[in-house]
């Protein structure tokens, strides 16, 4: 399944997810019209129609949808985005756009590979020594004890501060707020947004936001803002029986990637949820 | 048919292209022109020249055993017309089923390495231990040293054993990526030109 | 003089022939007519009857590769006439340098006492497996036991090499480590500390 040539056809746009993208990033589609949200039932629609669940295009689909809803939080947030991730928002798109750019040139480099892999596939030869060739000693040059004593104290450096993990698209999944907002509409018939969501970061918050949007577009909330900047007002709109939502919302779909769960990669690891309702 | 033959033994390099062959056939890895003339004591142009004879005799087509230049030396494989037959006998050289995870690793790894798990993790959006992990075991990829020199992530290269899996030459006969023509350099200073800014 | 390639070009079993240089320049141990018959899809008297033919083109003074039957099979080899050209190669000076990751690895043996490749590799961040062979291979590590008793994993020790090549009379005399911990069990804890705070 090829996540780039996933058809998608949406109120703002039909075609190609990877037209849709490059659209975006020329800044030809304003991001605010496209509902992510049916980007990734599209997505899910197809992988329901295969067998198994593959989970390269999986993987691929999650970065590629999540540089669209990060870049959507940020233009959704203009007078904040700049506090967002201590980077300006065209910065922020041309850091994205290159990256994603930069992950595809390294598909095209692994398709590359994989081709000239099986046109290799009759070249043999041996890997190791020739079983009549000279047995050899390599002998090992004198050594200093104090080289071990440097490797072992580099060891126990405590790691720099700086790292690259921060650079990763990094940033809570929409379905985390889903789920939390409606467990308060659960206990409540009504609550406040900046109440729910003081304390957490700006990113979050951003994205908790977006998760706002998503339950007033399935029709479960009604938001109401007395004035800008005044609190947000979020109510319930249908009563919700129990477990969930009546209605017209259908069960919710629940994709979880990580590479293969190894643990104690907690850096490394983008292990991103969705959740993803009907519009 | 057999001139070229009467001619390697007519030939005065031909006592060289004879030693030549017996350094090739007892080597376990590709040798360089330099380690030839080197191990043979005897000047590169005339191992070059040698090598020519060599190539000659041990050809598609004409021998079972085929000289070639792969991961920057010279070594002998099979011909392909006996691919059946060393399939039935032997595991074919780091077992061409890579998965998909493994080939973007490894085309991350070739194209931007020395690189860290962090880095390839950053790029391809998902864990790379086990890919990593897989690839090293192969023999395809190596450790080289740590970022920041000690303590900090460990970096991984391809290895001369990866050139010649995949037939190359060398590193530089990777295709050229298209757009943005930015090489590796270019790529690694930009990315840590934006860390140092979002962290600043 | 050529006559008997000649021969070979014409001959039938020439691209059996073929094959059987194949299997045999691949080979990384003797091969016998059994296996190479298998290999070949063909019958043991015609690979035994091809055999001779590549044994008369590959023999001493005619090629720098001569076949050879030893116990277990037949194997290509180097010439005589070669010989010295194959020791140069071989005999290569004494290798300066550890790596970064086999320094690294003897360090930990060195300084932690007996420990498993999972806790080297818990230690260093990255699997231990190529380092902890290659300083196996080398002699400067020993197995020595196992974690827990049988069933464990075998935890590895240095060797009497590892003191004589680092000049020390015994483990007692590697240089202290004071600012990381006052025993092997503090360093250890220390190590383990950071090796988290590295991945978390």
């Amino acid at each position: 399944m090829i996540v780039r040539e996933l058809d998608l056809d949406l109120d703002a746009f039909a075609g190609p997810f990877d037209l849709l993208l490059t659209l975006v990033l020329k800044e030809e589609l304003d991001l605010r019209d496209v509902d992510i949200a049916a980007i990734v039932l599209a997505f899910l629609e197809r992988l329901a129609e295969r067998d198994e669940l593959d989970l390269d295009a999986c993987g691929e689909f999650l970065i590629l949808v999540s540089a669209l809803l990060e870049l959507k939080a940020r233009g959704l947030f203009p007078e904040e985005a700049a506090e967002l991730a201590e980077l300006e928002p065209e910065a922020a798109a041309e850091e994205l756009a290159r990256r994603l750019a930069e992950y595809r040139r390294m598909k095209e480099a692994s398709a590359w590979l994989r081709e000239r892999l099986s046109g290799e596939g009759e070249r043999f030869f041996r890997i190791g020594p020739a079983p009549l060739a000279p047995v050899v000693e390599t002998p090992l040059a004198p050594q200093e004890p104090a080289r071990l004593a440097a490797a072992l104290r580099a060891l126990a450096v405590e790691p720099p501060q700086v790292s690259l993990s921060h650079m990763a698209l990094r940033f809570p999944p929409v379905g985390q707020f889903l789920e939390r907002f409606r467990a308060v509409l659960r206990r409540r018939s009504r609550f406040d947004f900046d109440a729910e969501v003081r304390g957490l970061s700006r990113v979050e918050q951003a994205v908790a936001f977006l998760a706002l949007l998503d339950l007033r577009r399935g029709g479960e909330v009604e938001i109401a803002q007395a004035a800008p900047f005044a609190p947000i007002r979020v109510s319930r709109l249908k009563a919700g029986s129990g477990a969930g939502e009546a209605g017209t919302a259908r069960p919710a779909h629940r994709v979880a990637v990580g590479d293969s769960g190894q643990e104690n990669s907690n850096r490394d690891e983008r292990t991103v949820a969705w959740t993803a309702r009907s519009a | 048919m057999d001139r070229p033959l009467r001619l390697i033994a007519a030939n005065p390099l031909d006592q060289l292209a004879r030693t030549l062959e017996a350094l090739l056939v007892v080597a376990s890895a590709p040798l360089s022109t330099k380690e030839l003339a080197e191990a043979a004591a005897d000047d590169p142009e005339r191992v070059e020249a040698a090598l020519g004879l060599v190539g000659e005799r041990y050809r598609e087509g004409r021998s079972g055993i085929v000289l070639e230049h792969v991961a920057g030396g010279w070594a002998f494989r099979a011909a392909r017309e006996a691919a059946d037959a060393c399939a039935r006998l032997f595991e074919r050289p780091a077992q061409r089923n890579l998965s998909q995870a493994a080939l973007e690793t490894l085309a991350i790894v070739a194209y931007l390495g020395p690189c860290s798990r962090p880095d390839i993790a950053r790029i391809r959006g998902v864990a790379a231990e086990s890919a990593v992990a897989n690839l090293l075991e192969r023999g395809l990829i190596a450790e080289a040293g740590r970022d920041d020199g000690a303590g900090g992530a460990v970096r991984y290269r391809t290895t001369p054993l990866f050139e010649r899996v995949f037939g190359l030459e060398s590193l530089s006969q990777l295709p050229r990526l298209d757009d943005l023509g930015a090489d590796a350099e270019q790529i690694r200073e930009r990315l840590h030109a934006v860390a140092e800014k979002r962290t600043a």
